[in-house]
């Protein structure tokens, strides 16, 4: 059975952006701002793994039996991603752990008000 | 039937999408955000890219959540109630305005004319040559290694980035906080 | 010495001298006497090129390319010649008068003082010698940037907002105006280069010449075009020896002398008068010559009387050139040279006021002329050169002016003659009063005495050094009247490259 | 030897990041970041002068022809950026080391350095590629090392600054990730040239390349610190410490503006941007505005080092004005002001660090009378913000002289009259630091203060007299900058 999903797909993945890119703009939380920050990234992956998904293919590992495979460019770039990703959260992460340390709190507002407004 | 878990399983993103902005405690999000990535793993097996799907659980889901965890573990996951910014919706509603604007001219999902799989020197070429020139089945896995080994090269830097930026930022700090403390 | 050699060591000298004085810091003998010697040397070398540019020559030097196609670059033609010869020959008067005024006056910061002179000269003889638009920008900028220290050198509130107001109009001007004129000037042309003539000829709209113009005229701030001529009464707080060689020489010259190069050497006084271009200038000099002689009527202080003066004198010179002919062109040539020597004149007279008897007022000064009698009789001859009348320099230029305007626009002869008027209304008051008045009883003669006893018995030698000065220019200043068919022969070609 | 030089560019302070991170000695670490730089220097020039007398080189990673592989591809642009960032790097890292044994803890130099070293690598990669998804890995390197650079300034507002960045940069990476993932999908291809040739044909005015070039500005406007996008910068470069914030505002925005320049002008080309999108109209506002706000700002700073901060944006500003012109001058001005900023902002931070190691402070106030305490340094900022005015005989003058020329070619007075009217503010906030600096008697309380010491001196008057230098031999800077504008508005 197949649906034609035409450009479903590429829609929910922008509403997951969206709902990341709020997450990231609007939260207070440094915490949440990252977590924010990851939900936005992984939906710009899952972009790139949709458009690489060929119709019938298989994965894009050599066997007798397939008759398509989907495109494995976007598998390594987006591999490659993954990893970016996850240095970026561990930093963001140290970086919260020290503000806590330094400020006592992790709400943006708080730290902007004790910065002095800058 | 793969589309039908496909679109399941977005439902299922964007449901819990919703439940992380709405949660009041940082440590659910985190934990729904690990879920968030497990599901999408499963959602890039469905779309055969199975070498990322279990990258994807292995450090999306996996190894972020662990330093998060140890991250609120060390700080608070207590999140202060903030009024709905509405500004950041805008903004965030607006990009995706563009991106859906965008996807117009996008060729059909799984479409196998879509010029992402028809250039001659690219894909057709690491789908078509990459055994006879790598001698590897997983076609993934050449590219990483030679096609693009460089990229693969930035990663491995990026890792090691990260790790001195880590280690800069937690490394020896407990003699410092006195310092922080009075600054 | 070939003539690169002497052109390159008649404007590195100072700018090079000025960086060693600093290492005199602490032996002012030694600066002094250095900074003396410069100033010799640089109008030597200044002097052995005269006879060259006489004979016809245009000794000429490239520096260096500054951009792809346009470079900073020297050549040396008539007018660039006599303003020259003017900066750096007075230099050496003025640095004598310096010498006796700043120690006279107990000044701190005298190393920085020199240091700042010498470059502002460089730049000043840079700018005379400027073979394009882009070098003689150059050279403007460094000389604002320079005299910003001379200014602002007392450091007190009152200094460095003049300073501020100096530099601000200084610099406001010459990038917001200046710097796009020359730039459009290049994108018309392709060149910046001065030539006898002018470039502008066919490459520019019609109604496109008033603007670029206008653009040039406000571009050069130091010209003191109203309303950009606020810098010049702010600047006067400046030590009077800075008053007298650079807000009444060298400044206040290069701004005019970049309108009368632009007019001859970019437009070329054919395009202004086939277009009318420049009879909007006309009426704006005349304006300002008439508005700032009234204003100077109303100043008792006798610098700020006399700051005014010069906006109304360095008009004149915009005004001869806007009538764009021949003997306009000559009459801003000589007025250069005449109102150079007669305004530094009555500045070194009012500096010496200031140092040996401390009056700055015109209404203190009742009798003084009998204490001071070469001073003030210096100061008399110099009004005459600023007034126009004979045996003096001014004579002339006042002459040629008003032969141009008879050919350009013979209402403004009016003008001319009325503002002579006027002059005599604002100089002659203070001659009368120093002569004719009687000295008022003992009002400032303790502090003088005290002045003698904490002088460290420097007095005398403080007095020689500022009096001799303004005599020497009031010499000059009757020099010029009797020596100018040399001055009309150099400035001959001029005339010749825009009949 | 020399036909790897492309690979050696970034390959050499990758590896030496490594052995610096292994060694763990302060001295040695900084030795070996120092000679790296200066290495790399050396290599830049060598590509420069190799492209400019013999054409752009091509260089194949792993042997696979591009679009197969990824590729290098240097032309008269990129040379003059990676001779740029290389050249501040060699500047910059020998002078680091007082500051930095100031500022950092003596255990953590060698991660320090090695941190300097990967953001290097970052940069010179970002610069040298010609694979679009390449970039965004390089990307994110030189961002990474710029969080934790940043974040070790001693006040802590370095650290939210850094998160703020950590923010802010990894949305702007990620919006340069989306906006590459368009055009692959559009096309088939990373490869730069690749991605332009097929453009050129039916999908120029689609949908999906208008997003695509929608992200990739957005994305590199956020690094560049384009108003409104800039509310990283300002905190970042205050509150970083001395020798980073030196090294980051003369060469990380740069280094960003280079990227757009690459997608708008080799990407994309002139013909789909300017002419089909009309992106000028976006970028031409935003400059002016970025112009204005950053240099009235800038005037009520009271920390100069925020103060110079403000005005980057302004004169970030200029930059992409140059670019929003589309004439060669104005993208001539853009790219010859890229590095007389980046000198003359380099050199002013250095002037920076040096007050801020003598004084503890970048306050204004502490810099009351600090002419007669540290003439040398002192003078350096005159120098300096001579430069930022744009005064003739320094480089930033030569860049306004082509940005003004661009837009009188273009017939936009008004542009002329904004360019230098914002120049003229410039004038006001270096000013008011002159004015205090020489004009103001000292604290007589204060503790003595003295000069700062040769090691700091040497390289920021290496810096500063670069820009005094670059400033009337324009051959190397201008005639460079006119080359790389020829080409990137596609003159043959």
């Amino acid at each position: 059975m197949n649906i034609d999903v035409g450009l479903f797909n590429y829609w929910v993945v922008v509403i997951l952006m969206v709902a990341g890119l709020y997450t990231v703009i609007s939260k207070g939380h440094l915490i949440k701002k990252i977590i924010g920050l990851n939900i936005f990234q992984v939906s710009v992956f899952m972009m790139y793994i949709t458009m690489g998904k060929v119709e019938d293919g298989t994965a894009p590992i050599f066997s007798e039996t397939a008759v398509a495979y989907s495109n494995p460019l976007n598998s390594v770039l987006i591999l490659t991603a993954i990893v970016v990703g996850v240095a970026t959260t561990a930093v963001g992460l140290a970086l919260a752990v020290r503000i806590h340390e330094a400020y006592g709190t992790l709400d943006e507002s708080e730290i902007i008000e004790m910065d002095g407004g800058e | 039937m793969p589309e039908l878990i496909n679109i399941a399983l977005l439902t299922f993103l964007v449901v819990i999408s919703v439940v992380i902005i709405r949660a009041k405690d940082v440590f659910t999000a985190v934990m729904l955000s690990g879920i968030f990535s497990l599901l999408c793993a499963g959602l890039f097996t469905v779309m055969d890219a199975v070498d990322v799907a279990f990258t994807e659980a292995a450090v999306g889901a996996g190894v972020s959540t662990v330093l998060m965890l140890a991250a609120l573990s060390m700080t608070t996951s207590q999140e202060k109630e903030r009024p709905t910014n509405w500004g950041a919706l805008v903004v965030a509603v607006l990009t995706g305005a563009l991106l859906v604007y965008g996807t117009l001219d996008m060729p059909k999902y799984g479409d196998p004319a879509a010029p992402v799989h028809t250039h001659e020197q690219v894909a057709k070429r690491y789908v078509e040559t990459s055994l006879v020139e790598i001698d590897v089945p997983n076609m993934v896995t050449s590219l990483l290694a030679s096609y693009r080994g460089f990229d693969t090269l930035g990663e491995t830097t990026v890792v090691l980035t990260a790790c001195i930026g880590v280690l800069l930022l937690l490394g020896g700090r407990r003699r410092e906080e006195d310092e922080h403390e009075g600054s | 010495m070939s003539a690169t050699v002497l052109i390159v060591l008649s404007m590195f000298m100072p700018l090079v001298a000025g960086l060693v004085l600093r290492a005199f810091d602490k032996e002012p003998n030694i600066r002094d006497g250095f900074s003396l010697l410069v100033a010799v040397g640089t109008f030597a070398c200044v002097c052995s090129l005269t006879p060259m540019v006489m004979a016809g020559e245009r000794p000429a030097f490239q520096l260096l390319e500054m951009l792809p196609g346009l470079s900073l670059a020297f050549e040396i033609e008539p007018l660039g010649m006599l303003f020259a010869l003017i900066a750096s020959g007075l230099w050496i008067i003025t640095t004598v008068y310096a010498i006796g005024y700043m120690r006279g006056h107990h000044e701190s910061n005298q190393t920085r003082f020199f240091t700042c002179f010498a470059v502002a000269i460089g730049a000043a003889v840079g700018a005379a010698f400027s073979a394009n638009l882009l070098t003689l920008f150059t050279c403007y900028e460094l000389l604002s940037v320079s005299t910003f220290p001379l200014v602002a050198h007392h450091q007190s509130a009152e200094s460095r907002k003049a300073g501020r107001i100096y530099l601000g109009i200084l610099l406001t001007s010459s990038v917001l105006f200046f710097l796009p004129a020359i730039v459009w000037t290049w994108h018309l042309t392709g060149t910046t280069d001065f030539v006898a003539g002018g470039i502008l000829m066919g490459k520019i709209p019609d109604a496109a010449v008033p603007l670029l113009l206008a653009l040039f005229i406000f571009g050069a701030g130091k010209a003191a075009v109203m309303p950009l001529h606020r810098w010049l009464p702010a600047a006067m707080v400046a030590p009077t020896p800075v008053s007298a060689l650079l807000h009444a020489v060298a400044v206040v010259k290069v701004g005019v002398f970049t309108v009368v190069k632009v007019v001859t050497y970019t437009f070329g006084t054919k395009l202004l008068t086939d277009t009318g271009g420049s009879v909007w200038l006309m009426y704006v000099a005349s304006f300002t010559i008439l508005a700032s002689s009234v204003i100077a009527l109303g100043k008792d202080n006798l610098k700020a009387r006399l700051a005014y003066s010069t906006i109304s004198q360095l008009s004149y010179i915009v005004l001869g050139a806007a009538f764009a002919n021949e003997l306009g062109i000559m009459g801003a040539g000589f007025h250069i040279a005449m109102h150079a020597m007669g305004k530094i004149t009555l500045f070194f007279a009012a500096g010496a006021l200031i140092v040996l008897v401390h009056k700055t007022e015109i209404s203190d000064m009742a009798g003084i002329g009998r204490k001071m009698p070469w001073t003030m009789g210096a100061f008399f001859v110099g009004s005459l050169c600023i007034i126009g009348i004979p045996p003096t320099g001014g004579s002339w230029s006042k002459w040629y002016l008003l032969m141009s305007a008879a050919d350009a626009n013979v209402w403004l002869m009016g003008v001319l003659l009325i503002s002579s008027l006027f002059s005599i209304g604002y100089l002659m008051p203070v001659v009368t009063t120093a002569f004719f008045k009687p000295l008022p009883p003992e009002s400032d003669h303790d502090h003088h005495d005290d002045h003698h006893h904490e002088g460290s018995g420097n007095v005398e030698y403080d007095h020689i050094l500022c009096v001799i000065p303004p005599v020497l220019t009031a010499a000059g200043c009757v020099l010029l009247f009797l020596f100018s068919d040399q001055l009309y022969a150099l400035l001959e070609p001029v005339m010749a490259a825009n009949r | 030897m020399i036909d790897h030089f492309p690979a050696i560019q970034v390959a050499l302070p990758m590896i030496a990041a490594a052995v610096v991170v292994i060694v763990r000695n302060p001295l040695v670490s900084h030795l070996i970041a120092t000679g790296v730089a200066w290495i790399s220097a050396v290599i830049a020039w060598t590509l420069l002068q190799s492209v400019l007398a013999s054409g752009p080189i091509s260089y194949q990673l792993g042997g696979w022809a591009p679009p197969t592989g990824i590729e290098y591809y240097i032309d008269p642009l990129n040379a003059f950026v990676l001779f740029l960032v290389s050249g501040i790097a060699a500047v910059v890292f020998p002078f680091a080391g007082a500051s930095v044994a100031a500022e950092v803890d003596e255990n953590k130099h060698h991660l320090f350095y090695a941190c300097l070293l990967l953001c290097l690598t970052g940069m010179l990669g970002i610069t040298i590629t010609g694979d679009a998804f390449n970039i965004f890995v390089f990307l994110e390197i030189t961002s990474l090392s710029s969080y934790a650079l940043i974040a070790m300034g001693r006040d802590r507002r370095a650290l939210s600054a850094s998160f703020n960045y950590l923010v802010l940069g990894t949305l702007g990476g990620t919006a340069i990730l989306i906006g590459v993932g368009l055009l692959l999908m559009q096309t088939g291809t990373l490869n730069i040239a690749d991605l332009h040739m097929r453009l050129e044909g039916a999908h120029a005015a689609s949908k999906t390349v208008l997003v695509a070039l929608a992200f990739l500005t957005v994305g590199s406007s956020l690094k560049i610190a384009l108003f409104p996008l800039h509310a990283w910068l300002p905190n970042a470069y205050a509150h970083a410490p001395s020798a980073v914030t030196a090294l980051i505002a003369a060469t990380s925005t740069k280094v960003s503006l280079y990227v757009l320049m690459r997608f708008i002008f080799t990407l994309f080309g002139t013909a789909v941007v300017f002419d089909v999108f009309q992106l000028q109209r976006v970028l031409l506002p935003l400059a002016v505005i970025g112009m204005f706000v950053g240099s009235l700002v800038a005037i009520y700073q009271t920390n100069i080092k925020r103060m110079l901060a403000y005005s980057s944006l302004a004169q970030i500003g200029y930059m992409v004005l140059g670019i929003s012109l589309v004439n060669e001058s104005g993208l001539a001005g853009s790219i010859v002001h890229m590095f007389n900023h980046a000198v003359i902002k380099g050199g002013l931070f250095m002037v920076m660090a040096a007050v801020v190691l003598r004084t503890g402070s970048a306050d204004l106030s502490a810099m009351r009378g600090l002419a007669k305490r540290m003439p040398l340094t002192y003078l350096g900022f005159v120098i300096g913000g001579l430069g930022l005015i744009g005064v003739p005989l320094t480089a930033g003058f030569i860049s306004k002289w082509y940005l003004v020329l661009g837009a009188i070619q273009n017939g936009m007075w008004l542009i002329v009259a904004m360019i230098l009217l914002s120049s003229l503010l410039a004038v006001i906030y270096v000013w008011r630091v002159v004015e205090v600096g020489f004009f103001e008697e000292p604290d007589p309380e204060a503790p003595e203060i003295k000069e700062a010491p040769l090691s700091m001196l040497i390289p920021t008057w290496i810096m500063l007299g670069a820009s005094l230098f670059f400033g009337v031999m324009t051959d190397t800077t201008a005639g460079v900058a006119l080359e790389a504008a020829r080409q990137l508005m596609g003159a043959p």
